[in-house]
This record gives structure tokens, C-alpha cells and sequence, in this order.
């Protein structure tokens, strides 16, 4: 039976792993997920029979529970509150692995353990409880419950530090003591642990919490891999490995996608809610959200319809060919790919033209005011290379705006808007432009060609 | 052609009634009948035409003649020249009209739809570079043939506003290896955003002036800015000049000197012959031969060398203009608008100039 | 010394793991970095069968009432990790259905 | 002129002396001084140089006059018409002087860089694009200005050897929708590999012909084609014809029908003119407008308006044809060659030709 | 000590896999394999003080003379006989592994073993023997001691299937005895496995040996995992295990790069040496040598000067644009690029000068016919693309050709020639070029355009 | 059953070697490909460390000279697998040594 149990263990390693690796991919993401399902489910059947039952009652309510409240929250939960959900799952995993660890310590309480389980079982606990605590900062601040913004206070550092020691300290003592310390050691421990988890998370803003919660992911994999060690599982160790070290890789990624090093996202005590807060055009500030090519890439590969819109910045960049290019792959994708030209984009009549037929764009592609305002609001996505006056819907609705009458192309109208500019200054009108902080507008800064280049690139990688 | 069939259907529309003079649109290829049919009447007899009008729409201005024919208080719109001709603006406050001169037009980025200057320094900036190239006696484009290889024509381009920078992206796209200068800093970006090379030349301080005209160098600064060329112009097969300075007579860039300096057989097209040339050795409307050999077109309207397209925009100008002053059928200019205050030049009898200019 | 000898097995095991964690996330989309986190999340969420194994194992001794509770509490978080895990994924990955039919 | 400055130093250096006849030059560009400069001696007086010369090199063909100087035994080179004017060949070869005809040359690989009609042909399809912009009344490119967006001119080529498809590449340059047709089913991959669109028609058999020339069409076919013709005309701007079979008169490919179903303002630059010309209307070496506005150029020279580079090609044509037979500072025709017996038409006082041709 | 070995050998272990991780990118490969060196090298050292120095003296003998011909060997052989090297090479280990389960057969003779023994012994000697025969037939046929043809004969299917079953009949007794079958059982085995590779590799052609090797290479990396079974050594496991799956991958890989699948290369009993018979423009057939968008990547991105020869089916394809953004990107890799433009290249005077204008390119960059040519010769590369007649080195030196006379580009002088085509049709002359059939010209089929993009994504991925 | 336990140890590790392998070997390129076939090559030289426990195992009780000389056979391919392969391997990557320089 045993021999099944074991030999069954290593499919579900084979499933999760195999799963993981098709989860690279948006083409196979989804039969990745469920690979890694299968080989759950493998797994834990494996454990019910091991275990022969024993206890079955309460385990079945405790998984019942778990079960019918993890997968509600998630059916139901909007999808914009997915990451603080993505949290919540992973402090779940964090307590269990502390969870375990306590109920062994007191299960072998006084009895002196081997070091094996000592070490380990002090680590899951320590590294349990801070990925849970954690994680739970993580969640009211996504959630809003508390500010999203930095919370940090002089002398953050000393206090840090002292609890980290204390913690250092009581996980000496209890593996020294082949974990036969007195009672409130243990317990001093645990709060100790979730205390750094809540410090930890607390100067962070919310707009890096997506990488916080992957490295506390990342966290809990460790926690759940050194709790095999403390069960002999290499089922919990291996899993717990595999997500140690990709969310780890996972977490870089992550924050050089939003490019800053990770370091900088973990005590730069920096970075604010929902977006990023840049000095506008005006000088006052901007809320906008940055955003890289390969997002872009995704939206662009998986659109019906994109729209171009050039600007000044694409004559500037001598982006008309990466142009074309980006348009080629696209449509090569099914893509539908039109551009609309502004009457007055560029800086002399028919700019535009002039370098999209350098680039042999055909001229049926080419949408003037009118016809392109007429597409936009059906447009997956508009694409502003380097154009900013020409979109700015001030001209619309802010009547005291020098260019107020003069009719622009309703980018804001398409489902997503994706500026392509070197910086958040203005145009040739010298104003700030609020299509960058409406909703569905992000900005994906740099060089026009460059940008354009890079997306090319990535939708090619798709 | 001040107003093509599609224009006059527009103003039809708006209520208005319009009238042509008969044939009018014949050179710019707009025959009768098509006027007829957007809506227009059409008359032979122009004086009476200007009799009935309350809104008289012309490319150039109104002649003297003309001007006697008309009610006071009706509305001209035109290319009326008042900063280069006063005279004639005391002239149409006697007629006692209300004149809108397209060229005082604000560039304002409300008014660009209205902007006659810049929709016809497009036509003359393509134009410039198409006669350029039929006049030269070699290719623009490098080619590589049996027959050996012929090298790209060098072409200069002098002042890079709308017609300059049109001039670019039309010598460039016939393949030669064009570079543009200008007074005003910005325009370098410009220049290069057309693929072309952009020459410096250090002035001492930017030129930019107001509405994003060029100001008059000093004569120091043209002085130096004079030399200079004799030394760049030499490497040229093409230059075409664009420099002007609203009010004032063109700047000399190209002296006696510079263009002997050239290869026999090169050309400058000087656009600016009107405003006096860019070139010492233009001769307004007449195409010269300068001892050297070189080729000097001095053509002063190229617009009208093109008239379909021409009066296309033009039209359209004159109906973004007046457009919003159109309400129930009748037209009445609203003197606040800032675009009103720019380009109305006399009214009630009076002459407004300097208001805005 | 087989003690010392299992440990070094599982060292290896854990080595390896670390490995093919390490390799199996290669250039990932930004789009789907939330998906693959979740999906991780999901996968460390086995810590259900430490779980399950704890709590079996308290009855096979008598211990108090506290520790279970303690270890059912275990059990109910990482069954929130498991399937409150992989249903976020499923849901989150909706979004990437529409390329199989797209194209 | 038939050979510059550059080209003249290359036979001098092979050991011929050259004479030049005065001012012979400036036309394309090139002083006098140039040649002395280049080693060649200059004179005024052309009968003399004639009498004296044992190779006449010409563009065109040299006149009855002429032929009264030169010398028996001496070599004649340049576009002798032989196909067109047989009568003339008989004085050449009475005469008696071996005349070489650039437009015989064969079209093997080897003689591709002495192929004068090619080079020339080029120099005509570039220039007649250019003129067909600058006759046009509107833009050849899309332009989407404050004015509005001015739709591109569409441009159709007929006839795409040589000529047609500089003319194809020119069009495309400068923005126009461009499309092209030939009689010849090879040329179509060779239009689109400009990037512009190809006009299919089905002859019902291929037109190809010996050296890659067209064959005369069947009455029938040319009467199919024409009717065809007169539906696909009028959606274009502008029409360049070069359709031409070697010896033949022109095809007729646009009847006076056709010309009517176009927009006034269209533009037809008829490049077979001297040929009698491909539309009806053509008349050689005017520029004539149609009743219903369509401007038709019959240009017959145009490789003369670009004499710079024109020359330039034409003598590195001539070099290539006569230097493989100058040895030891002396020219000698090797009549067993292969390009020696497709364009010597007159040898020793008797017409060859029928040989080759 | 152990324990101190055990761990060392983790390292080792962490060596080598991250050694081969490096290996994939030619910026780190070198780096790569010092890393996997130095952790053969731990692992070696761990053996040997594992042994306490047991029989050193017979040790250090063999090793001596391995190491002595195998470097010997390794440094003095030409560049272009490396792959019949690494063949050998392989048969080594594969020999290895056969006979270290020929000694332990021995020393274990007569007494039974368990099944885990008995099963993984007799593998990696049938495996072991199978990868030793066939590398040694994979040697004798690259370094042309034997023909590079594929050796057929009739009934050979039937052969091949008679010597395997009597393999797997001789294993299964030896398993089902536990070994203690007669002593001809299994030097019959050894024997007939030994013939199995002899007949796996004969049918194959000379120019699919790589990708035998390459499968071969994975196979004595299965016989080494399965010998770290017969020895109980994770070591011998994991890096056999290491191999068997690269190998495999690497091996997929090559036959893709190819073109051919896995199978057609095995059981194709086709394919001639150096090259690829294909019918020439003439009718005739011409040995060219096709080659992959990957190879010519690498060989333009490492190249200091590219002259691109650009012709009529350049036009065709319209790939103007993608052969500027190809020189962009060789540019930004510190390549020189030029073009060498021939004078009656395309179909009329000046077609390629149109085209490249169009596409941006600077005039500069442009050689005519004797600046090309005085270039050629101190070019790395010549990618010809789509052109023919103009490189046609007929031209030259074949009087009786219809375009002799015509300076041609001699592109034959660059130190590579690469010629993009879609097949081996003729150009505008109608005649054969013997310019594809030089060593140093290899050919990339495909439409100019599609294929010019693939050497840019290539050439980006590097 | 430790003997099964130990069985089922050696294949985790087995199998999660194998996931190394096949998730290390990403998209290599094509001039890699022997390079990397040649670094593998010299991997599976670890045979060595077998060769050399098999020899130094005749030692530990008597056996025949045969036996030792296969064996020292077996040291000696062995050897001249690893020795041999990473030398092959070292020559060949040579070439991309201008690329350091290079740029
Ligand atoms: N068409 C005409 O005839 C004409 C003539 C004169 C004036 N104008 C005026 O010009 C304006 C045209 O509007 P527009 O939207 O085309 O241009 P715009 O409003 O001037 O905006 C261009 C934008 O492109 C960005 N940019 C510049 N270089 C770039 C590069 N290398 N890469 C990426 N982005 C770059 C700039 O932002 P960063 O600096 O942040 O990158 C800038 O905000 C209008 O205001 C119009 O009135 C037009
Ligand atoms: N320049 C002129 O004025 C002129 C005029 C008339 C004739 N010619 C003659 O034309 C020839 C020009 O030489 P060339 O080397 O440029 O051209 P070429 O000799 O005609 O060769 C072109 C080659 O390109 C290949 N090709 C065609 N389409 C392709 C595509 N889409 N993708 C990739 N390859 C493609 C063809 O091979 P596949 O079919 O195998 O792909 C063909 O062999 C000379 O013989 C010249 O004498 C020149
Ligand atoms: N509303 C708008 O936003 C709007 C509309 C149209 C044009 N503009 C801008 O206005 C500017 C002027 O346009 P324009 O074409 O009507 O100008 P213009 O015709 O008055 O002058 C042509 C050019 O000559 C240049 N010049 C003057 N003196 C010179 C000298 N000594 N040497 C060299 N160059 C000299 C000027 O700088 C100008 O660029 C342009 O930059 C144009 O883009 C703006
Ligand atoms: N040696 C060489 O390889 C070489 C050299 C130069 C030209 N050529 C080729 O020779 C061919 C002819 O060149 P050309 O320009 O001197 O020809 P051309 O001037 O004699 O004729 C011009 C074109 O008119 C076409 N035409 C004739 N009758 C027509 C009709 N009824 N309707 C439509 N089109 C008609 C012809 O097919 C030809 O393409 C071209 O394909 C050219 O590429 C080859």
C-alpha cells in the first residue's frame, strides 16, 4: 500500500511540476493549473490513506470549511481584489505551517527533540508566522481597510531590530534546549514573529504590495518545505521548494517589471496607492499608472481591434518603421489594426503621412478625425506613439484650456489607452493632459522606437 | 477658387445663399454645373454679384474696381496683405466693410483649421521641391545602374516652417539627401523628426518671435549668417528658400557670392520672391540663369499651380472660419472672439490693425 | 549515521526541488504573474497534508482538546490555501480564454 | 553631349585623341575647360573635327550635312534610328562609314552597361513622373491637414519596361496610389516588386518577344485592350504611357474615348509620343488639353531636360561598347563579336541591317 | 567526514546543474562549463576520499592514461572532427557504465541480488554496450573510415528485431534468476547489445550523425542513472538523470533545427554526407548545404563586418523594411554592416537603390560594384538576399556562360556566404549558380522577407 | 521497507533530476548545440566516481586479476570521458570568446 502511496507521490510531484511549467505560457496557463490540481489532489489522497482514516471526523470538518470558504471567497470576490485575495490564501498557508509547528512543539512538549525537528520546527514557526501576519497587512491595505500609504515613524529601524533579535535569541534558546524551554518561550516566539510580519509589511505602499505578497509567498514555500523536514515529508519538502525558489524568481521578476529593484520596493518605504504619483506636465502632480511592454504585448496579441495613434513623439523617435512592424506581427495575430490620424499630429500638415508612407502603411489603414472617432469606442485598445495634444481631452470638456475646441481624437473612448512617451511632459500646447489618469489609460515610458521595438518583441514572445 | 462645390453646399446648408461668378471654377476644375448642384447660383455678371452679396470670399483681395461695387457693411474675406499694403486697408474702411484678412488669422490651436497660410505654404513647400527636381539636369535619387552609379542630389532647405518642412519631406522622399536650416531653435527637432539633416548655425540668442514666427536678425546676425552660407551652399545641388519674417521684407540668405559659389547647373527656388527673395539674384516670377550657371526660380504663387487641391483648403479655411458665426441662416462676426480680433482688419469704417498683429 | 544519511537525502531532494523551481519560471509574461503567484500559492497549500498527518497523529495519543482545535485549524487554513488558492488561479486565468477561440 | 569630361579622360588614357567641339558641353553642365582638362582638344570649327575623325560619337544621328565631312572608313556611334528611318542607313552606308546604332545593341548580359536605351529610358520614366506631379492640380501624396485630408493621386503606368517602372518607383516616392500594366506576364512580379498594384488583363497569350521586347499585338487583342482600357482610365489621376515595340509604331492604348472618361484635371504624359504616341490625343512635343480638361504632355526628349546625367550615362554606355576594341591606342571593331553584329547597321558601304534586329 | 563528502557532492551537484544552465547562452557558456568542471571535480575528489585510497595505485593508473588521451586527443584534433571526438568521448562513458555492471556481475556471481540490483545492472549493460557500439560506428563513419552512406539491406527490419528480442528474453532470465543465470547468459547479452548499436547506427547517414550522437549522449546518460541505482549513488543518478533529459531535449532540438523529425532521422535511412543534394537550377543536382535562421544568427551577431547583397527576390519579398531593421539590430551589436548593391541588380536601373531608400537606409552605408568588392574579401559575411545572377561566379571564370563578361560581386570571397532563397530556381539568366555549392556557402530557404525576420528575432534572442 | 523507502528516495530524486534536465535546456542556439551535447557528454563522465568505487570494492576482497583489469578498463573510459569531453567542450566554446572581447 505504502509502495502505491509513495509511487502515487511522485506522479503528483511530476503533475505539479509539469503544471507549473505550462503555467509559463498564456497559450497553456490554464491546463498548467489544472495539472497542478490533479497532482494536489493525488497528493492529499495519498495522505488520507496513509493516515487510515484516523481522526477523518475533524479533518473533515476542517477541510469542509476550508473548502467551502476558499472556494466562495474566490467565486465571488471582484476581480479587481483578486491580489489581496492571492494574500489571504497565502497567510492561510503561512498559519498552517506555524500551526503545525506549535502543535508538535506541544505535542512533544518537555521530551527533547532531535535537531533535525528542533531547527526546523522553530523556522516553520518563526517563517509560518510572519508570512501570515503579513500577509494579512497585505490584505487590509489592498482592501483599503488600512491606508494604503507607507506607514513609517522615526526609530522603525531600531524597533525592527530588536524584535528580530528577540526572535533570533528565543530560536537559539529553544534549539539549544532541544525545545524543552519553559512555556512562555514558545509563545513569546510566535507573537514575536507575527509582530515582525506586521512591521515588515507596514512601510511598504500598496502599490508594491503585488511584490510583497510574492515574496511572502515565496516565504511560506520555505515555511512549508523546512515544516517537511520537521514531518519527514519530502512531498511538503519538494512543493515547498518549488515555490520557495520560483516565487523567489517570481518576486524579481515582479519588481524589475515595475522596474525598481526589489530592494528598493522592500525598504523604500516608497510608492503609494493604485498607480504612480509623477509631477505632471503643470508641475502638479499626476497619478498614472507605469506599465511595461510585455503587459502591453498581452493586451495588444490578445485584442480584435487596435488603433494607432501617432503623434510628434513617433516623427521624433523615427519610429515609423518599428511601426509597421508591431502592426505586421499584430496582424499576423488577427489582429485588426487601423491608425487614426489628427489633422494637425506632427508638426506640419500631413506629417504623419508622410513618414507612415516611408513605412508603406496603406492608406486604408489611415483613419482621419472623423472615421477614427467613429472606431475608437469599439477599439480594444489605442495605441498613442509619441501624440499628446492631439488626445487631450481637455480640448472637449475644460473650456478655459487654450486648447479647448479643437477636436481631438476620443482615445479615452477605446477599452484601454497605452501612452508611449519619453516623460510626463507636455506637448507642443504646453498642458498637462488628464487622459493619463483616467482609468483605462497606463503609460509605458521611453523612447518611441524603443518602446515600440520592445513591444514588437514581446508579442512576438507570446 | 475661394470656395469649391462641397464648401458652398456646407454654407447652403448652414442657410446661407450663395452665389459663383460663372466659371470661376474652371481652372481649378470645379465646372458650373457642380455649383449648381451643391446649392449655388451662378451669374455672369460679377458686379452685380458683389452688389447683392453681404459675405464676398477671395483668394487674393478685392480689386479698387471691385471695392466700388460694394454694399458697406458687408463682410470681406480674403488674403488682403494689410501689414504689406496699409494703404489699401484705409481703403476697404472707406468701402466701409467689414475685412478679415486670412493671414491675421491667430495660430492658435483652435484657428489651426482656419489657417490659409499654412494650408497653402504646404502646397507651395511640395510644389518648390517638385520644380526643383524638374529643373535640375541631374536625378534626386542615387542609383545604382549598368551605366554606373549616379550620386543623390544635395538639397538645402532654408527656413523649415510649414512650406520648408513640406519641402524636406518631399525631397527626401524623391531621394535626395537633404539638410534644413532655420533661425529658430525648435526647429531642429522638426527637421529631424522628417529624417532629414539639420544645419547649425550659432546666431547668438533663438529667433523665435510671437505665434511662433520667426523675429528680424539683426544686421549683424544676418551679416554673419550671410557668410556662412557662401561656405555650405557650395556642397548643394538644390536650395530652396522659405525664410520670411511677417511684415517685413524676406531676409537675404543667399548672396551674389553664394550662389557663385555653386556648381553650375544647381537650382534655388526661392519662395520668398514675393517678399523680396531670399536670394540677392531673385527675379519675382521670372525663372533666371545666373552667370554660373545656376537655375533661380522666383515663382511667387505656386498655390495656384495646383488649384484644385489649393482651393480645396483653402475653402474649407474660409468655412471654419466663418462657420461659427453662422446662426439661423444669417452670419454675424462675433468682434470678441479671439479670432475675430486677430483677423478683422477694418470695420464700421475703421481700420482695427495693430490690434493683434 | 543513517539518520545523518536521510538527511542528507532530503537535502538532495530539496536541492533538486530548489533547482527545478529556479528553472521552471522562465521568461513569464507580466500579465501572468499574478496567475503564476497564485498558482504557487496554491501549490505550497500541500501544507494541508502536514496538516492532515498532525492531526491524524494527536489521536493516536491522548492529548488535549486545545491541540486539536490547534491542528483543525491547521487543517481548515490549508484547505483555504489549496482550494480558495486554485480557484483564484482558475478564475484569474478566465481571462486568457478568449485567445483559444480568438485566433 | 555623348561624352563628358570623365569619359573622355578614360579614352585618352587608352591612347585615342579626343576633339570636342566647342561649348559642345555647357548644355549638360560641362565647361570647356573641362575637357582640355581631361585631355581632349577643343575646337570650333565641326566640319573640320568630322573630317578629321575616325570615330564620330553623337547622341542623335548626325545630319545629312554632317555625313558630307566625315570620312570614309571612320566609325560612327549614337541613336541612329535604323528601324525607323531606313532611308538614312543607305546614306550612312553610301557614306561609308561603319555606323554603330545604340539602340541595336543586344540585350545579352554582358551588354548591359553599353545599353543606351535602357539608361535613357530610365532618365524618362523618372522625369515623366516628375512632370505628371508637377502638371497635376492636386497632390500626388495623402496629406490629413487642418483642412482637411487630401486624398492621394492615383497614378497608372502603362507599359512597364525600363521607363515604365522608374516611372512606377518615382509615383510611388513622391505617395501616389500606383498601379501598373504591361502586356508582358512577367512584369507583373516585377511591379509589385515596387510595391505597387499590377492591372491584370487577360490577352489571351503572353506578349513577350525576342531580347525580352513586347510583340505587336492582333488587331483584335489591341481593340479588347482598348475598350478595357477606356473603364479602368477614370478612376486614375494621372496616366504615363511608354508602351513601345521595338520597329513598330506605338499601340494605341487610350482612344479618345478613354480621354473622355477622365476627370477634368487629369493629367497623360505620353511617353511613346516620337513613336506616334500611345493615346489618340498625343501630339508630339506639345502639351495639349483635352476638351473635357485633361492635360496631355507629349514629350518626345525628355532625357534632354536632364542633361547633366543624361550625358553622364549615355558616354559611360559608349565607353563600355567601344573600349573592349581600342588596343594599342587604336580602335578596331571585332565584326565577329556579338554586340558588333546586332548594332553595326552600315559596314563598308553596305547595310547590314535585318542581321540582328 | 561522510557527511562532509555528502554534502560536498550537494555542491557538486548545485555545480553542475547551474554550469549547465549557463551553457545555454553563448555569453556564458564558457563560464558554464568551468562550473560543471569544477563540480566533476568535487564530486571526483568526494570518491576518492570516500575510498580512503583503496587500490589508489590501479585507480591512478587508469585515470592517468583517460586523462592523458583524452585531453591529448581533445586538444589536437582538427575543429572540424569534434563531433566524431565527442562521439567517442561518449562511447567511453557508455563503455564505463557496461562494464563497471560486468565487474559487479562478476564479483556478485553465483549468490543472488535483489531485484533493484539485478534490474538496474542489466540495463545500463545492455544500454551502456548499445551507446559504446553505436558511438564507435558514429566515430568510424564521420572520420570516413567507413562510408557516410546509409548502409541498408534487405530484411534488416527483421535483423534488428531479432537481436532486440533476444536482448530483452536474456534480461528478463537475468532479472528472474537474479543474476544467477549461466555465465554465457550474460556474455551473450553484452554481446548482442553490442551488435544492437552496430545495427542501430549503420542505416543512418553521415549527415544526421549529430543528432545520433546527440541521442547516443542521452543514452549513456540513462545507463549512468541506472548504474547510480546499481551502486546506490544519487550522484551517478542525478547526473546521469541530468543528461538523459537534456540530452533528449538537445536532441529534439537538433533534428528540428534540421528540419527533419526525430524519427525520419533514425529510421529514414536517408540523408549523404556534408550536405544536401538538392536539383540545381539546371536540372543537375547540387550539393548545397542547408542551414537554420539560429545558426546565421549566431554567425552575423559575432561577425565584425556583414555586407548584405541584396537582389530581385529581395524586391519580391518587399523586405527592405525587415533587412534595415536586421542591420539595426547587427548595429547595436557593435556589427558593421554594409550593402553591396550591384549595378543591374532587380529588374530595372536603380530598383534596389528605390527600395532601400524607402526603407531608410543611409546612402553611405551603400557600395557599388568595386567598393563592394574591394569589402568582400575582409567580410565575415555575405548575406545574399535574393539575389543570384549578380553573384554568379560563372561570371567570372566560365567563358562559355551566358553572362560571362558581367563583373559580378564576389561574394565567394567573404569568409561566409549565406544566400536567402526560397529554392534553388535560377534567377533572371535562367542559369545555374556553382556559387551555392562552395564550402563556404550554405543556403537559408525560405521567402526573403520571413526569413530576414527570422534572423532578427534570432539574432535578438541571443 | 527501508529498503523500499530508500528505493523510493532514489527515484524523487531521480525524477526531479530528470525536470532539471529537461526544464535547464531552454531555447538554445543552433551553434550551441554541440558545445552543450559535448558538456553533457562530459557530465555522464561522472561514471568515473563508479568506476572508482567498483575498483577500490574488488579491493576490499579478493578477485581476479580479470576482473581488476575491467575494472581499471572501466576507470580508464571513464576517465577519458570527463577528461576528454570538457576539454572538447572548452576548445569549441573558443570560438565565442570574441564575443567578450568583441563588444
Ligand atoms: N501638424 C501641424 O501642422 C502642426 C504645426 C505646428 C504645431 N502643431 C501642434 O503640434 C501638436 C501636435 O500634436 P501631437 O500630439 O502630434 O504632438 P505633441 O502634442 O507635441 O506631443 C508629442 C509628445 O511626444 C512625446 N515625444 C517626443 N519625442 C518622443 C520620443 N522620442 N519618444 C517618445 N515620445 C516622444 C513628447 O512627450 P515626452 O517629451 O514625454 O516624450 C510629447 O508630449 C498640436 O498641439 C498641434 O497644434 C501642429
Ligand atoms: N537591373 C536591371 O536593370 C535589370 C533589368 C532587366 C534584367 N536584369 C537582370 O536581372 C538579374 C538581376 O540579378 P539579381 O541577382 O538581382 O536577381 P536574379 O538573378 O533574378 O535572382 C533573384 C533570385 O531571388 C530569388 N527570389 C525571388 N523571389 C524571392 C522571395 N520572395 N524570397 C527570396 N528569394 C526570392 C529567386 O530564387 P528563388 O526562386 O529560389 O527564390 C532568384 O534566384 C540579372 O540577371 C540582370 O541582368 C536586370
Ligand atoms: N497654430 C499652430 O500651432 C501653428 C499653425 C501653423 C504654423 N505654426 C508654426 O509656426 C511657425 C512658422 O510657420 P510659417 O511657415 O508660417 O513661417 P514663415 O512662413 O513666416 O517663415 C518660414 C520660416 O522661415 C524662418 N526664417 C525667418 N528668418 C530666417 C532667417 N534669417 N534664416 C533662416 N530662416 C528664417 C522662420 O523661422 C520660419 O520657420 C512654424 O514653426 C509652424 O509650425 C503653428
Ligand atoms: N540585358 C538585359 O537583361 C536587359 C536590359 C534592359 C532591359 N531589359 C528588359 O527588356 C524589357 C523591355 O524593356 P524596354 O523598356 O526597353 O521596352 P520598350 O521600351 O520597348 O517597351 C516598354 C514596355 O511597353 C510594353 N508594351 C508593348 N506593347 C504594349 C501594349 N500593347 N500594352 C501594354 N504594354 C505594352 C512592353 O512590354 C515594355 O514593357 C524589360 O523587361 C527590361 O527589363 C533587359
Amino acid at each position: 500500500m505504502n509502495v502505491a502511496i509513495d509511487l502515487a507521490n511522485l506522479v503528483a510531484i511530476a503533475l505539479i511540476i509539469y503544471g507549473l511549467h505550462e503555467l509559463n505560457s498564456p497559450a497553456t496557463a490554464r491546463r498548467g493549473n489544472r495539472f497542478a490540481m490533479g497532482g494536489m489532489a493525488i497528493a492529499l489522497a495519498g495522505i488520507l490513506i496513509r493516515t487510515q482514516g484516523i481522526g477523518w471526523q475533524v479533518v473533515a470538518i476542517g477541510v469542509a470549511i476550508g473548502a467551502i470558504v476558499g472556494i466562495y471567497a474566490a467565486l465571488k470576490v471582484k476581480m479587481t481584489a483578486m491580489p489581496q485575495m492571492v494574500a489571504l490564501y497565502n497567510g492561510a498557508g503561512g498559519g498552517a505551517a506555524a500551526l503545525i509547528s506549535t502543535v508538535e512543539h506541544y505535542v512533544a512538549h518537555g521530551s527533547s527533540m532531535n535537531d533535525v525537528i528542533s531547527v526546523s520546527l522553530v523556522l516553520s514557526a518563526i517563517i509560518g508566522s510572519v508570512s501570515f501576519a503579513g500577509s494579512i497587512i497585505a490584505f487590509l491595505k489592498l482592501q483599503e481597510v488600512m491606508t494604503g500609504r507607507p506607514l513609517t515613524y522615526p526609530g522603525q529601524q531600531f524597533v525592527n531590530g530588536v524584535v528580530l533579535l528577540a526572535i533570533l535569541g528565543l530560536a537559539v534558546w529553544f534549539v539549544v534546549t532541544s525545545g524543552t524551554l519553559p512555556a512562555w518561550g514558545y509563545v513569546v516566539l510566535l507573537l514575536a514573529a507575527l509582530l515582525l510580519g506586521v512591521l515588515f509589511v507596514l512601510p511598504i505602499g500598496g502599490a508594491d504590495m503585488p511584490v510583497v505578497i510574492s515574496l511572502l509567498n515565496s516565504f511560506t514555500g520555505v515555511a512549508v518545505a523546512i515544516t517537511g523536514f520537521e514531518l519527514d515529508s519530502t512531498l511538503l519538502i519538494i512543493c515547498g521548494a518549488l515555490v520557495g525558489a520560483s516565487g523567489t524568481i517570481l518576486t524579481v521578476a515582479m519588481s524589475r517589471a515595475m522596474n525598481r529593484p526589489l530592494t528598493n520596493v522592500l525598504f523604500g518605504a516608497f510608492g503609494a496607492a493604485g498607480g504612480t504619483v509623477v509631477a505632471g506636465a503643470g508641475g502638479a502632480p499626476q497619478q498614472v499608472r507605469a506599465t511595461s511592454a510585455d503587459d502591453v504585448a498581452v493586451m495588444l496579441a490578445y485584442a480584435n481591434k487596435v488603433i494607432f495613434v501617432p503623434g510628434y513623439g513617433m516623427a521624433v523617435a523615427q519610429a515609423q518603421h518599428s511601426v509597421k512592424a508591431l502592426a505586421d506581427q499584430l496582424e499576423k495575430r488577427g489582429v485588426k489594426v487601423l491608425y487614426a490620424i489628427h489633422p494637425v499630429a506632427g508638426r506640419m500638415p500631413g506629417h504623419m503621412n508622410v513618414l507612415l508612407a516611408e513605412a508603406n502603411v496603406p492608406y486604408d489603414e489611415l483613419l482621419d478625425l472623423e472615421d477614427a472617432n467613429t472606431e475608437l469606442p469599439t477599439a480594444d485598445v489605442a495605441l498613442v506613439i509619441g501624440a499628446n495634444d492631439v488626445t487631450n481631452p481637455a480640448a472637449r470638456n475644460v473650456p478655459s484650456s487654450p486648447i479647448y475646441g479643437m477636436p481631438i481624437l476620443d482615445v479615452d473612448k477605446a477599452k484601454n489607452v497605452v501612452v508611449l512617451k519619453r516623460s510626463m511632459r507636455s506637448g507642443f500646447a504646453g498642458i498637462e493632459n488628464p487622459l493619463y489618469e483616467l482609468p483605462n489609460a497606463s503609460m509605458l515610458f521611453g523612447d518611441a522606437k524603443a518602446s515600440v521595438d520592445a513591444l514588437t518583441a514581446a508579442v512576438k514572445a507570446l | 477658387m475661394a470656395l469649391v462645390p462641397e464648401t458652398v453646399a456646407r454654407f447652403v446648408k448652414s442657410g446661407l445663399a450663395v452665389a459663383v461668378e460663372r466659371g470661376a471654377g474652371s481652372e481649378a476644375t470645379f465646372a458650373d454645373e457642380l455649383y449648381t448642384q451643391a446649392g449655388a447660383t451662378t451669374a455672369g455678371d460679377a458686379a452685380a454679384l458683389l452688389r447683392d452679396a453681404g459675405v464676398i470670399v477671395t483668394v487674393g483681395r478685392p480689386s479698387d474696381a471691385m471695392l466700388a461695387d460694394v454694399r458697406a457693411g458687408s463682410i470681406v474675406v480674403g488674403f488682403l496683405n494689410p501689414l504689406g499694403d496699409p494703404e489699401y486697408l484705409k481703403r476697404l474702411a472707406a468701402a466701409g466693410v467689414t475685412a478679415l484678412a486670412m493671414e491675421l488669422i491667430p495660430r492658435i490651436t483652435r484657428a489651426q483649421s482656419m489657417d490659409a497660410l499654412s494650408s497653402q505654404s504646404n502646397i507651395s513647400g511640395y510644389k518648390a521641391a517638385l520644380l526643383a527636381a524638374a529643373a535640375l539636369p541631374k536625378f534626386f535619387p542615387m542609383l545604382t545602374t549598368a551605366a554606373g552609379t549616379i550620386p543623390p542630389a544635395k538639397v538645402l532647405v532654408l527656413g523649415a516652417g510649414v512650406a520648408g518642412l513640406q519641402a524636406i519631406a518631399t525631397a527626401r522622399r524623391l531621394g535626395a539627401v537633404v539638410s534644413g536650416y532655420d533661425v529658430r531653435a525648435v526647429v531642429k527637432e522638426q527637421v529631424e523628426s522628417l529624417g532629414a539633416h539639420f544645419l547649425e548655425f550659432d546666431l547668438g540668442s533663438d529667433a523665435e518671435g510671437a505665434g511662433g514666427y520667426a523675429k528680424e536678425l539683426t544686421a549683424e546676425q544676418q551679416e554673419r549668417q550671410r557668410a556662412w552660407m557662401v561656405e555650405q551652399i557650395g556642397a548643394n545641388d538644390v536650395v530652396i528658400t522659405t525664410a520670411l519674417v511677417p511684415g517685413r521684407k524676406a531676409p537675404v540668405l543667399i548672396s551674389e557670392a553664394a550662389v557663385a559659389a555653386m556648381k553650375p547647373g544647381s537650382v534655388i527656388v526661392d519662395l520668398a520672391a514675393e517678399a523680396g527673395g531670399n536670394c540677392a539674384l531673385t527675379v519675382a516670377d521670372q525663372t533666371t540663369v545666373s552667370p554660373n550657371g545656376v537655375t533661380i526660380v522666383g515663382t511667387t504663387n505656386l498655390p495656384a499651380t495646383m488649384p484644385a487641391d489649393a482651393s480645396r483648403l483653402y475653402s474649407r479655411n474660409v468655412y471654419a472660419l466663418l462657420s461659427p458665426w453662422i446662426k439661423d441662416g444669417t452670419l454675424a462676426i462675433d468682434m470678441d472672439d479671439e479670432v475675430a480680433k486677430g483677423a478683422v482688419v477694418t470695420h464700421d469704417g475703421k481700420v482695427l490693425i495693430g490690434g493683434n498683429a | 549515521m543513517t539518520d545523518i544519511s536521510h538527511l542528507v537525502s532530503l537535502l538532495t531532494v530539496l536541492l533538486l526541488a530548489v533547482f527545478v523551481g529556479f528553472e521552471v519560471i522562465s521568461k513569464v509574461p507580466t500579465t501572468l504573474h499574478t496567475p503564476l503567484m497564485s498558482a504557487t500559492n496554491a501549490i505550497h497549500g500541500i501544507v494541508l497534508a502536514g496538516a492532515i498527518l498532525v492531526t491524524a497523529g494527536l489521536f493516536a495519543s491522548s492529548h488535549g482538546a486545545a491541540l486539536t482545535i490547534l491542528a483543525v485549524a491547521a487543517v481548515t487554513l490549508g484547505a483555504i490555501n489549496v482550494f480558495g488558492g486554485f480557484a483564484v488561479t482558475e478564475r484569474m486565468l478566465e481571462m486568457f480564454r478568449r485567445k483559444d477561440s480568438g485566433r
